[in-house]
């Protein structure tokens, strides 16, 4: 049964091929389509501009799916997620400079330190309310840049430059713009699936929870704090992540990268994309990412822009211009009735 | 019977005001028990501060001998405490299957990197927990669709979906916020007979409603509150009697007779 | 999933027509050797701020470089007659964008680069242009960073921070300055300067830092700064950051009381200094390479500039307009667009006649001598005050 | 040491004034008004367009002329507040605070880069300045100008805390910040109150925005950035939703700044202000003079 009985609940009156467009973006093989397209286009078009543009849109993805985890899933309004990836970025190219490695082999300090700015920054913070909880992440964020800035092992205001390569054996490094953007992209459609996957897990469903309404997840025996840090630490990792592949890309880091400006374009991709639907927030990321690349004449006007659109669309659509529509088959019929008459038997309870 | 719940004087106060002023019942095991009282009470307060919402300032509650008093809710739901709420707390944009699964938080069964692989304990857990929401809606006799949003339900339909969500929680212990508020009489009947099909499953319940004739016909025993105080506690018949409750309700130095008939 | 299966096949027929329509043009499956065109313009990339705060310096430096491109191109072009192509990209000011525009620009088949305003956004172009072994002419940025980097396709033809932290010294030693605060707005420009100005007056020794101390750039008060200052109580005040802050620190100290000289760096000479600290700019001296107005000789060019673009040209115009001059010669020695044969041209250069004077370029490929001068704001124009030698 | 505290209490009476907006708003409705540092922007912005276009009058007018153009700013920024309200906030009252949030991120975002695509992003600076006499009072350095905008915020602050406490607007102000749906029962026109909250707030911070303006001499449209994070410092400081906490948070923030910043170093002042706008939520979110709210389930 495909479960179109219910489907066709939903109000939607469109013509057959707005039907068709919705289709397709609701199909579940458009990951894959995607990632194939993201594949293919270096055959197109290999100039080292085109490269840079679509590496750089690729990271941007990854750190909007990572944001998502935090706003989208669990709603909570992160004003400085750049922070993570600033910390991401230092500390892989800190590591890799100290010890001469590549930077694939500062994956483990980049986790130990992404994993520690998360508790760092949400246990305090987790507990406040959602708006001051937003201020308060903008505070850190802003922390972490200036003392970024004031310190002498981030390099200060220059940062750090000359940073090593991704990976290199012996002659082969995957530093050639195309190789780099096919590891890039290989990383990053792991992190997507990664995040789009969680969602739909255990922890997944307890985000929602959370975002839907605290006390009720609570009064579930879900530890909402417990929770709303497993969110923050897994963007923290994204966006560490995402740090990683970015001092990789551009070789030189320094703070001005890690303004309060960066973490509000990647805020706008969640939103616009749909808060909590992986894939509009990949599309919304490649929207914000890409389209200045195209429209390099009105950049001037970009933010202005981004910034009425934000408005528009939470007065007119508050859950996002692509948000996610939560539908799943009914009745499958596969259940092994007596395994659950087991299951739910009082013993196995806790 | 064992004791399930123990509570014992139990205190709560907003800036002076004592919403719940000494509150003290036990629950037994496989009872039901019904809270009544005027509005403002305190029982919802009472509820509240039993299951963690609120910490009381006085005091404790104790679940089959774990003091649980002023602990977090997460905690006390874990001890074996479900509820539901006056009014409805569901999650409304998440699908109805969803909502049950809610209940299932603590079966744990896979992790984070199990679903992030998508292992085949991740696929078992995960059809465990389909087949058992399933199982929890089929329960409460719920007929209305199960894939869509909670938002898509009519009132008595999203009724029982707390109730399956609370279930799905296989708790000792069941607080039930006025579960027959807004239902009509067949609705009002078929809860009647959940609530006792939860009872054999080894669920204790404690319920706040205002349906007299429901709270007479299914509780063993009542508490009767008033001004935050347990003005009275017996069976049916013996609170019925009891002039303090009548006063309570009414009003003094007037007859009265509760309706048995709902 | 009926639908999804149909529309599937539809977006693969789609990218199979796609595929087919454009051909093989710079693909990974066709050649993608942009630049190896022999007959066509030789170009040049120039990455400078277009947008953000810094666009004003950008349009100076892009319009006196277009000022040479023409003249070049007017007198026959490069190579026996190949003309000159000036490819202008914007940093903005910021690192990414910076990669993004030498991208581009390398994409686009330059062959050297003459851009490189903000050192930050500079520095991760380094490799960029290094792997298309494109030279690159810096005419404004002149972080010690881009030295320390030695990349052999790097030259700077604006003076280094160190040359001009010698200038400051040089001056403050010839008029017997006994005690200096250093002052900087945190950003890698003018950290660089403080941090080679304090190393090299506590090496020279006649002279005392009497504080080192950094301000948050984008406020409105510095206070803490000012009273900081103030205690420290020294002759001389270098602030070595961009004229926003430059403005109110002037005007905040004067107003505070302050009576000793203040210095700027060359990040703080623009005429709006004098219009956000006002009367109280009067006076205040600034080390910076020559520019047009302070330079002998500089009259006609100026007016060629005014022809051609109807407005005055700025700080790091000169620059600019020297480093496609030399490209253009070390093009024209080379023989060839090669970057590696330019790179040697540009080694060989002996005594080249640049606006700040015969260039040579030392083994870490800067200018020999730095060019610094002492400017003085002068009824509210900075003016030369001394020229150092 | 007298230096410090007197640089704090000025820069702190800009915080307060700005401050007041933010707290007000939270107080009545709850909304974390992050456009509200804009604002201030747009005030200097307002006053900075009038100045210019009056030519050289102003400068022949002095003070008076200041004080003019502070008052008009002040109601032309009070209604960009009013609009703002009605068209970006009204619309989401009922909607999830995460979608009002961002809502107001957006509302800053569009002045800024408003502002920025109209006057252009460089710094502008004010064609008239206020200049005066300094002296001596206990060791520190006090300029005229400085004892002048001061004295104009304290009568902004004590005409506006005279208003809440007196007016029936006022009234119907404290009303709504304590409870919402009751004074709507209550008959109190609840729309017609929050626009004035935003008139008022707006109109503060586009005060503080001229004066700074003439103070200070320069001016940008990223100038409410900072300025209004550390504005909700104060607020939060006072404990937000508190008119006198507003006040005094400007103020301690003010000093705290100072002192921060002659024992920890400049570079590290703004540091200093978010540690503790962090110490301050977590420890103790009712600020210093806020009261203890329960919040009900």
């Amino acid at each position: 049964m495909s479960g179109s009985t219910f489907k066709s609940q939903a109000p939607r009156r469109m013509g057959p091929v707005a039907a068709k467009v919705s289709g397709l973006l609701e199909s579940k093989y458009l990951g894959w389509i995607a990632l194939a397209a993201a594949l293919l286009a270096p055959l197109l078009t290999a100039s080292p501009y085109s490269l840079n543009v679509m590496t750089t849109a690729a990271i941007f993805v990854m750190l909007a799916a990572g944001l998502n985890i935090v706003v989208g899933y669990c709603g909570l309004l992160d004003l400085g997620y750049i922070a993570f990836m600033a910390v991401g970025a230092y500390t892989s190219g800190i590591v890799s400079r100290a010890f001469d490695l590549p930077l694939f082999f500062t994956i483990p300090a980049v986790l130990v330190m992404t994993i520690l700015a998360g508790l760092i920054i949400g246990a305090p913070t987790l507990r406040l309310r959602s708006d001051y909880l937003a201020i308060v992440t903008l505070g850190f964020g802003e922390i972490t840049r200036i003392t970024a800035n004031n310190l002498a092992v981030t390099g200060g205001p220059s940062g750090i430059y000359g940073i090593p390569k991704l990976l290199t054996f012996g002659d082969f490094s995957v530093h050639s713009p195309a190789v780099f953007y096919y590891v890039t992209i290989l990383i990053v459609a792991f992190f997507v699936l990664a995040s789009a996957r969680l969602g739909k897990s255990r922890l997944g469903r307890a985000w929602r929870f959370v975002r839907e309404d605290e006390d009720a997840a609570e009064a579930m025996g879900i530890h909402t704090y417990k929770v709303k840090l497993m969110a923050y630490i897994f963007g923290a990792v994204w966006g560490g992540f995402a740090g990683v592949l970015f001092a990789s890309h551009l070789t030189a880091i320094s703070p001005k990268t890690f303004i309060f400006l960066q973490s509000a374009l990647v805020l706008m991709a969640v939103v616009l994309g749909g808060m909590g639907n992986m894939r509009g927030v990949v599309v919304g990321a490649l929207v914000i990412s890409l389209l200045p690349e195209l429209l390099r004449d009105l950049s001037e006007y970009r933010y202005l822009a981004f910034g009425l659109l934000l408005v528009v669309a939470m007065v007119f659509r508050p859950k996002g211009l692509w948000p996610a529509r939560p539908h799943e088959d009914e009745r499958t019929g596969a259940e092994p009735q007596t395994a659950v008459d087991a299951a739910v038997s009082r013993g196995e309870s806790r | 019977m064992s004791v399930v719940l123990g509570v014992n004087d139990l205190q709560i106060a907003f800036g002076g005001v004592k919403a719940v002023d000494g509150l003290t019942f036990d629950v037994h095991e496989k009872e039901i028990i019904a809270v009544i009282g005027p509005n403002g009470a305190g029982k919802t307060s009472a509820f509240n501060c039993i299951t963690g919402f609120y910490k009381p300032t006085g005091g404790s509650v104790v679940m089959e001998g774990t003091d649980i008093t002023g602990h977090r809710p997460a905690d006390i739901a874990a001890v074996g405490v479900a509820r539901t709420f006056q009014n409805l707390r569901l999650f409304n944009d998440l699908t109805v299957l969803d909502n049950v699964r809610a209940g299932m938080h603590l079966n744990r069964g896979q992790s984070w990197a199990d679903a992030i692989f998508h292992t085949p304990r991740f696929k078992r857990s995960e059809a465990a927990y389909t087949a058992e929401a399933h199982y929890w809606l089929d329960f409460v006799n719920f007929e209305g669709p199960r894939g869509v949003p909670i938002a898509n339900l009519s009132y008595g339909q999203q009724k029982q979906v707390e109730i399956s969500r609370a279930l799905a929680r296989k708790s000792k212990l069941l607080l039930l916020d006025e579960p027959a508020a807004g239902l009509n009489y067949t609705e009002k009947q078929n809860l009647l007979e959940l609530c006792r099909r939860i009872r054999d499953l080894g669920t204790s319940i404690v319920l706040i409603e205002h349906d007299m004739g429901l709270v007479m016909e299914l509780s063993e025993r009542i508490v009767v509150m008033n001004f935050g105080r347990e003005i009275a506690e017996g069976t049916p018949a013996e609170v019925k009697a009891n002039p303090a409750v009548i006063e309570a309700y009414l009003g003094k130095d007037e007859e009265v007779e509760i309706d048995d008939n709902a | 999933m009926r639908i999804s299966k149909r529309s599937t096949l539809l977006l693969g027929v789609a990218t199979a027509m796609l595929f087919a329509t454009s051909g093989c043009s710079g693909g990974l499956l066709g050649g993608d050797d942009a630049g190896s065109d022999d007959t066509g313009p030789v170009k040049l990339a120039m990455v400078v701020p277009i947008s953000g705060p810094s666009a004003p310096s950008g349009e100076y430096m892009s319009n006196a470089a277009q000022l040479a491109v023409d003249e070049i191109n007017e007198a026959g072009g490069v190579l026996d007659g190949r003309q000159l192509e000036l490819l202008v990209e914007d940093e903005a000011c910021d690192a990414q964008q910076g990669v993004a525009s030498a991208n581009k620009a390398v994409s686009a088949g330059a062959v050297v680069s003459v851009g490189g305003y903000c050192s930050g956004a500079t520095l991760p172009q380094l490799p960029i242009f290094e792997e298309a072994n494109v030279p690159m002419i810096i005419p404004a940025a002149n972080s010690q960073d881009l030295v320390k980097a030695g990349k052999k396709n790097v030259f700077l033809v604006n003076g280094t921070g160190n040359q001009q932290s010698n200038a400051a010294l040089e001056y403050m030693l010839k008029t017997g300055v006994a005690s200096v605060a250093l002052v900087d707005d945190n950003d890698s420009y003018a950290v660089d300067i403080t941090a080679e100005t304090k190393r090299l007056i506590e090496e020279d020794g006649t002279i005392t830092v009497a504080l080192s101390t950094s301000v948050t750039p984008g406020e409105s008060d510095y206070s803490a700064a000012v009273r900081d200052i103030m205690s420290a109580n020294p002759e001389l005040v270098y602030w070595t950051g961009y004229y926003q802050e430059g403005g109110l620190i002037i005007n905040q100290l004067r107003n505070a009381g302050f009576t000793g000289q203040i210095m700027v760096a060359d990040g703080s000479v623009d005429a709006s200094i004098s219009e956000i600290a006002g009367a109280n700019a009067e006076g205040v001296l600034a080390t910076m390479t020559q520019t047009p107005d302070t330079l002998e000789g500089g009259g006609d060019w100026i007016a060629s500039y005014e022809d051609a673009f109807g407005s005055a040209p700025g700080p790091f115009s000169l620059q600019s307009y020297d480093a496609v001059r030399l490209a253009a010669h070390a093009i024209d020695e080379a023989g060839s667009t090669d970057g590696d044969a330019i790179i040697a041209a540009l080694e060989a250069v002996d005594g080249f006649k640049m606006f700040s004077g015969p260039l040579t370029f030392t083994a870490d490929h800067t200018l020999s001598s730095g060019g610094f001068v002492i400017l003085s704001v002068q009824d509210g124009a900075f003016a030369l005050e001394d020229d150092l030698s | 040491m007298t230096q410090i505290i007197w640089d704090g209490l000025f820069v702190g009476s800009f915080y307060a004034l700005i401050a007041l907006g933010y707290s007000m708003v939270y107080g009545i409705i709850k909304l974390l008004n992050f456009a509200h540092g804009d604002i201030y922007m747009l005030g200097a912005f307002i006053g900075f367009v009038m100045l210019t276009s009056m030519g050289g009058l102003p400068g022949a007018l002095g003070i008076g002329a200041l004080l003019v153009v502070l008052l008009v700013s002040m109601a032309l920024t009070g209604g960009a507040g009013v609009l703002i309200e009605r068209f970006a906030y009204r619309p989401l009252r009922k909607a999830p605070r995460l979608a009002v949030l961002i809502t107001a991120v957006g509302v800053s975002f569009t002045l800024q880069y408003g502002v920025s695509a109209i006057m252009g992003s460089n710094p502008r600076s004010y064609p008239v300045r206020l200049e005066g006499d300094v002296f001596d009072v206990l060791g520190a350095r006090i300029s005229l100008p400085q004892v002048l905008l001061m004295a104009i915020a304290a009568i902004l602050m004590i005409s506006l805390n005279t208003y809440i406490q007196k007016t029936s607007t006022g009234r119907a102000m404290r009303s709504i910040s304590l409870d919402m749906k009751g004074s709507l029962l209550m008959g109190i026109n609840v729309n017609s109150v929050i626009t004035r909250t935003f008139f008022i707030g707006s109109a503060l911070a586009g005060a503080a925005g001229v004066m700074s303006g003439a103070y200070y001499g320069k001016i940008d449209f990223m100038m409410g950035f900072l300025i209004g994070l550390k504005a909700f410092t104060a607020a939060v400081i006072g404990g937000i939703g508190n008119i006198q906490g507003a006040m005094l948070g400007g103020l301690v923030l003010g000093l705290l700044e100072a002192f921060g910043a002659s024992v920890f170093g400049g570079e590290w002042r703004d540091v200093f202000s978010f540690v503790v706008l962090i110490l301050f939520l977590t420890l103790r979110p009712t600020g210093i003079l806020g009261e203890r709210v329960t919040e009900r389930v």
